[in-house]
């Protein structure tokens, strides 16, 4: 049907023979033709793959772990990780990817099963995360699932999973939408309302009287922060006067310097948001004058925060859910220095909810002692005071974690611990 | 005979050249004009104030009694003028019946819902578009290359499928912009011809430009000459041939007619 | 003859399909059934996009928009009063859209509608600009509506976005809605308005100059257009269950311009195979990302680098399939016919038209 | 509003609005020659202020070392993409270069995800650019006004180029029409690789005073000024420097006008751009300073 040696002769030809052009537009016609099929074959194939092979291995896990899970042994034990390894959210995953690694190359096994740690990028992506977590569910067969950094893609995420059964630990997504009427979503940590209400309560102790906010509306993580504190904030003074301003930036906006010319008076901004915009925005900021206390949220904690806005973020304080320098327990420090000798730095918030959530579903296969996600499920559900190295865990009926904040605030450009605020 | 079409005092100004200037004439209904003059002297121009697609700075167009000047092209082909270009613009991406009937489609009256969901009412209007089309591809010689592309065409016959798709409105007015342009002279000949036949056949008034006065000069009882968009002479082409200021204002630029 | 027997096969065609479809929705993975119904909808994204571009010429930039108006649409009447409450837990939601509840068809119709009705605010006047001008006066549009959905809190719950969408997006719901678009485009596409649309792409001028209403042809493409893209969008919206103003960042219509492209400008065909080549790729990537053992040797994945193959190839095939997948012909029975039969009588024949 | 409040939020606009206008007509001038809408654009800018950060962070080189070397490397990664992406594609709808230069900018994003890592990098200013200067109750820091500076010199830079070498008359003989061109005995290539050449420099400086003025780098970061130039762009009248410039400034003062006038409506002000834009396209449609093109009937 096809001269193979012709194709060959008449691509060579390339671009300088100008007579064959006919004929060798015919030519990379077909064979584009051919690409089709072949395509379309393998689209056929994996079809048929899908639909048989994986069913026999999904039953293996599940059904043995109904009865006695330590007499049939599956062969493997999945953990599947879903993080925005690439897109907006990209430095988020990579910090928090770099936690579940160094939990996983701890932990070669669970129950005397070899782990298998599946990663999956879901692009910081909506529809991306919704495949990712199909893919690894039903592909990949996944018994309990981590992520997402975001907490947009963990809400995606959230409806596959809850759908198919399977348990799924968020590290850091704070939104309460995430676990709210969900059966299968957990979190290893605290939620924004929580988050909001410490800073509030901060201010309120370090005589702050005059706040303005400001906030990236397009992430539902900072909207959401800026209205808890807002509501933290009148609960404590008994009045929303003292937030003098409350205004708004974009994702891609990195002049802030209209926002922060209404602002000047106040004594204090409060700008829950991704670390990159809170650096230019402190930056900018002092170079207008400004000479208040800057107030943050969890994501500004990046040892680049220091590096980008250099001297202009020196006291800025933030809550988050860690800290190195107030790791106490010996499983603290054991981690910290174990990430330091893997990675060459310091672990981050991020990294440090990737290492619990990681550790707290291999202790809920072990307390569930069955590779059963119903039963890992049902596990992860009655944690309580879970020794993790962010600090003691205990879920609660929501799906979230109860526990402390830590305020950190910037020295030298590094964050140094400040205080821990009980729940 | 009735007056088919009658400009009235035409400018057309393009910020501060001015393209025509005071254009006047009659055109009855029947009759073959010709439109002559050197190059840039404002002839194409004419033909886009006629048609709609520039709008006059000052003057009427009369079409039928109704003035017409400022409406839309395509109300204007609806009103029964149609047009070919003198830089022949087929359709490349309809064959060379899908250009005919492209033409038609003026004249359809099922809606775009009929048309998605094919009533009858829409099949047949399809039928008689198909038919009629062939019809007038048959009549002008181009029925063998109904499914052809067209910019696969001879150059004589996108020519010819060009006034072909104009017939296609069922235009009163047929206005014919340097159909002859590029061709030799045998050719322009047979293709005035052609002209002629297609008149008659269709019952049409044409006005037609011309680069070359030769070409016209056989078929057109009436010239009108004009120059930088004035017009310089009016008449049989035998007045034409003799009048000094249309020497003047071709000498040196015709120097092989 | 050959007519008859095309339709027989087309109408066995798609009895089969449809069977298939609904073995498939019975029997198969959830995963693959997944990217079979992304596929599906951006096969409506592509289809939609080439409608108003590749067949009527007019460089229309706000798929995005369309598509988000279609989703927060369909995903605000499909969704319970309880599950919106819930939802809005910082600004409440405006009372006339909390307790309305429809079926999942209706509100997609809805949506589709309620899509073109915005879509004309700019389509209207901006169909008067040409080309590159067009293109960002839509693609601004989209980003409007993007800016308007993260603000009005109380309609649209801002950056929070909505989940909890019935999941009612299933692979027929899916292919049914593109069987459904694309037998409306082709019909339009293949009748007197689509040889008008076509003539407007070729040449303005010489359309209007033989009777063709521009402004006319253009909208009836944009309104299509609009329409179907709406859809695509509820039908998203109901397949991930939660959607958010991110999800319909401009980038997603160059996406879009990406794979009609691919599949060739002015093929329907081209688009559904280019979209459905699109999102199984990106799938079929993903162990690249992966530690891959060979023997002993352990390549360890590199995050990311999916993405950075998937544009290679994106750019080999726009830079060396030129014409797109399949070039501007469709798929028909007699090519499918003389394909299997006679491939060389085929070259030789079509040597002599070009 | 003070007067010095307006002062301050005028320089503030018109620093940003420069930034616009440099990455504005690399991007017009690409696009007045090929009719090619460059959405690759904004990832040159990102290039650009990249090899800066790796000069100065991994090779310690002085700021006077790295910007050359950062400006040519841009306009090489600039002339290669020119040569293997879009060239082969001259002859065939403008909608398939429109498609390359997506797969292109696609490729740019991931690629330096990859290789230079999602997270946000830190780009240190060299200490000149970081003083501050006070005039009157106007706090500037003098990176400020060195972008301006820089912006207009660029700017009379590539005007003198265009209308006044030969090199430039070629570009204005190819932007008008191509064909005829090449029949003159001009080498197109060697011009329109030129333009490239020139566009992909200019982005690459707007990319590094963009990372003086943002010291935050991340793949993504070239997203926002590429469409931020592109409106500019097409505000000023696409295919004209001047254009192009004011265009920039325009929309930088804009921008920071309205949240400074109307601080709770700072959500919208992307949609008061894209309206503006719109607005102005309706009532102009080719922009400020566009020649109406009369299609020759």
């Amino acid at each position: 049907m096809l001269d193979q040696s012709n194709i060959f002769v008449h691509l060579a030809a390339g671009h300088n023979s100008p007579r064959p052009k006919q004929f060798k537009k015919e030519r990379i016609m077909k064979l584009s033709k051919l690409c089709l099929v072949a395509c379309m074959m393998v689209l056929v194939a994996g079809l048929i793959a899908g639909c048989t092979t994986p069913q026999a291995t999904t039953q293996a896990p599940a059904q043995g772990a109904d009865q006695q899970p330590p007499e049939t042994k599956p062969a493997e034990v999945v953990i599947g990780v879903y993080e925005p390894m690439t897109g907006a959210q990209a430095a988020g995953g990579a910090q928090t990817y770099q936690g579940i690694q160094l939990a996983a190359e701890q932990n070669k096994e669970v129950l005397g099963v070899p782990i298998k740690v599946v990663l999956v990028d879901n692009r910081s992506d909506k529809t991306e995360s919704a495949t990712a977590m199909t893919r690894l569910i039903q592909q990949e067969k996944a018994i309990v699932v981590i992520g997402s950094y975001g907490s947009s893609n963990s809400m995606a995420g959230g409806e596959v999973s809850e759908k198919a059964g399977i348990p799924v630990i968020g590290d850091s997504p704070t939104n309460p939408l995430v676990t709210e009427g969900k059966q299968f979503y957990f979190r290893v940590c605290f939620i924004d309302p929580f988050q909001g209400r410490v800073m509030a309560k901060y201010a309120k102790e370090n005589g702050i009287q005059k706040v303005a906010i400001i906030k990236n509306i397009s992430q539902d993580y900072s909207v959401g922060l800026s209205a808890f504190f807002r509501t933290s904030w009148k609960e404590l003074y008994g009045s929303e006067d003292g937030i003098v301003a409350e205004t708004s930036y974009q994702d891609g906006d990195q002049d802030f310097t209209a926002q922060l010319g209404a602002i000047k008076d106040a004594d204090a901004i409060y700008a829950p948001g991704y670390y990159g915009d809170a650096a230019l925005l402190m930056k900018q900021a002092r170079e207008m004058g400004f000479t208040g206390l800057f107030m943050g949220s969890d994501a500004w904690e990046a040892p680049e925060l220091g590096q980008i806005a250099g001297a202009a973020a020196e006291g800025a304080v933030i809550s988050s859910h860690y800290s190195a320098d107030a790791a106490t327990s010996p499983d603290s420090k054991a981690f910290v220095d174990a990430f330091r000798a893997k990675f060459n730095e310091t672990p981050n918030t991020f990294a440090a909810l990737g290492y619990d959530a990681f550790n707290l579903a291999l202790d809920a296969i072990k307390r569930a002692n069955s590779f059963d996600p119903k039963a890992i499920r049902d596990a992860i559900a009655a944690t309580k005071d879970y020794p993790g190295v962010t600090g003691s865990i205990t879920i609660n009926e929501t799906g979230d974690a109860v526990k402390d904040a830590v305020i950190l605030q910037v020295e030298n450009g590094a964050f140094k611990y400040l205080t821990t605020v009980k729940p | 005979m009735a007056v088919l079409l009658q400009l009235d005092h035409l400018v057309k100004k393009f910020g501060g050249i001015v393209a025509i200037n005071d254009f006047s004439t009659i055109l009855h209904q029947g009759e073959l004009c010709a439109l002559i003059g050197p190059n840039g002297s404002g002839k194409t121009t004419i033909f886009n104030v006629i048609t709609g697609i520039y709008t006059p700075t000052s003057g009427q167009v009369h079409f039928n009694n109704e003035d017409i000047s400022g409406i839309k092209p395509d109300q204007i082909t609806g009103r029964g003028i149609a047009r070919t270009f003198q830089n022949i613009r087929l359709f490349k991406g309809l064959d060379v019946l899908g250009n005919v009937m492209l033409g038609m489609h003026i004249h359809i009256a099922s809606n775009v819902a009929e048309a998605i969901i094919r009533t009858p009412r829409y099949n047949l209007e399809e039928k008689v578009m198909h038919t009629s089309g062939m019809e007038l591809l048959d009549a002008l010689g181009l029925a063998d290359f109904a499914h052809a592309e067209p910019t696969s065409l001879p150059y004589g016959k996108q020519r010819k499928l060009e006034i072909a798709r104009a017939l296609a409105t069922k235009p009163q007015l047929l206005l014919l912009d340097e159909p002859a342009a590029g061709m030799s002279p045998s050719d322009a000949e047979e293709l005035m011809d052609f002209i002629t036949s297609v008149m008659q056949k269709f019952d049409l008034t044409i006005f037609l430009i011309e680069h070359q006065m030769r070409v016209v000069m056989g078929i057109c009882p009436r010239i009108i000459v004009i120059d930088h968009g004035e017009i310089i002479a009016e008449g049989t082409p035998e007045e034409i041939q003799n009048n000094n200021r249309v020497i003047e204002a071709y000498l040196g630029v015709e120097t092989h007619a | 003859m050959a007519a008859k027997r095309n339709l027989y096969l087309t109408l066995v065609a798609i009895t089969v399909v449809a069977i298939l479809l609904w073995f498939a929705q019975e029997n198969l993975n959830p995963y693959y059934q997944r990217i079979l119904t992304l596929s599906a909808i951006y096969s409506m994204f592509a289809v939609t996009f080439n409608l108003i571009f590749g067949y009527t010429g007019q460089f229309s930039l706000g798929h995005a928009g369309f598509a988000a108006v279609g989703a927060y649409v369909t995903a605000l009447l499909t969704m319970s009063p309880a599950q919106k409450v819930a939802n809005f837990f910082l600004q409440p939601i405006v009372p006339f859209l909390r307790d309305v509840e429809l079926p999942f068809l209706p509100a997609l119709l809805i949506g589709g509608f309620v899509t073109v009705l915005v879509s004309l605010i700019v389509g209207v006047p901006a169909l008067r600009l040409r080309g590159d001008y067009l293109a960002i006066a839509t693609l601004g549009f989209s980003e409007i509506i993007r800016v308007l959905l993260v603000n009005l809190q109380p309609l649209t719950n801002g950056a929070l976005g909505l989940k909890g969408i019935p999941s009612n997006t299933n692979l027929l719901y899916a292919w049914g809605m593109l069987g459904f678009c694309v037998f409306v485009c082709k019909r339009l596409v293949d009748s007197s308005y689509g040889r008008a649309m076509k003539s407007v792409r070729d040449d303005e001028v010489a359309a209007e100059a033989l009777g063709v209403n521009l402004f006319k042809h253009k909208i009836l493409a944009y309104i299509v257009s609009s329409f179907f893209a709406g859809i695509a969008g509820g039908l998203l919206a109901n397949l991930i269950s939660t959607i958010d103003p991110k999800v319909f960042y401009y980038t997603l219509a160059y996406q879009i311009v990406g794979i009609t492209v691919m599949g060739g400008m002015g093929s329907l065909t081209g688009s559904i195979i280019s979209a459905s080549l699109y999102t199984i790729f990106l799938e079929l990537l993903r162990p690249i990302e992966s530690q891959i053992n060979i023997g002993s040797l352990q390549i360890p994945g590199i995050p990311g680098m999916r993405m950075v193959i998937f544009s290679v190839l994106l750019l080999v095939v726009i830079l060396f399939y030129r014409k797109g997948l399949m070039g501007d012909t469709e798929f028909t029975w007699d090519a499918l016919f003389r394909f299997l039969r006679k491939p060389k009588g085929r070259n030789d024949q079509e040597g002599k038209v070009a | 509003m003070t007067f010095e409040a307006f002062m301050q939020n005028l320089m503030n606009g018109v620093s940003l609005g420069s930034l616009y206008a440099m990455i504005a007509i690399g991007y017009t001038m690409v696009y007045g020659i090929l009719r090619l809408i460059n959405f690759a654009h904004g990832d040159l800018v990102m290039l650009g202020a990249y090899w800066v950060f790796y000069g100065v962070a991994i090779f310690q080189l002085p700021w006077w070392v790295t910007f050359p070397i950062a400006i040519l490397l841009t306009t090489l990664v600039g002339i290669i993409i020119e040569r293997s992406a879009y060239k082969p594609l001259r002859n065939y709808p403008r909608i398939n270069l429109f498609a390359a230069a997506v797969g292109v900018s696609f490729l740019l994003e991931n690629l330096a995800i990859v290789i230079f890592g999602g997270r946000p990098k830190a780009f240190s200013r060299p200490g000149f650019l970081d003083s501050q200067i006070k005039i009157g109750n106007v706090t500037l820091v003098s990176y400020t006004l060195i972008i301006i500076v820089t912006a207009i010199i660029l700017c009379a830079l590539l005007i003198y180029i265009i209308n006044r070498t030969k090199v430039g008359m070629a570009m204005r003989a190819i932007s008008k029409d191509l064909e005829t061109t090449s029949l003159m005995g001009i080498n197109i290539n060697h011009i329109i690789t030129i333009a490239f050449a020139i566009g992909s420099a200019l982005a690459a400086a707007g990319g590094i005073l963009w990372a003086v003025k943002f010291p935050q780098l991340n793949p993504l970061m070239g997203m926002a000024p590429g469409l931020k130039a592109f409106i500019a762009a097409v505000l000023g009248g696409i295919g004209n420097v001047w254009g192009a410039m004011i265009g920039g400034l325009l929309l930088g003062v804009v921008e920071i006008m309205l949240v400074a006038l109307f601080p709770t409506m700072a959500g919208y002000r992307d949609a008061f751009a894209y309206a503006i834009l719109i607005l102005l396209l309706l009532f102009k449609p080719t922009g400020i300073m566009g020649e109406v093109q009369a299609e020759k009937v």
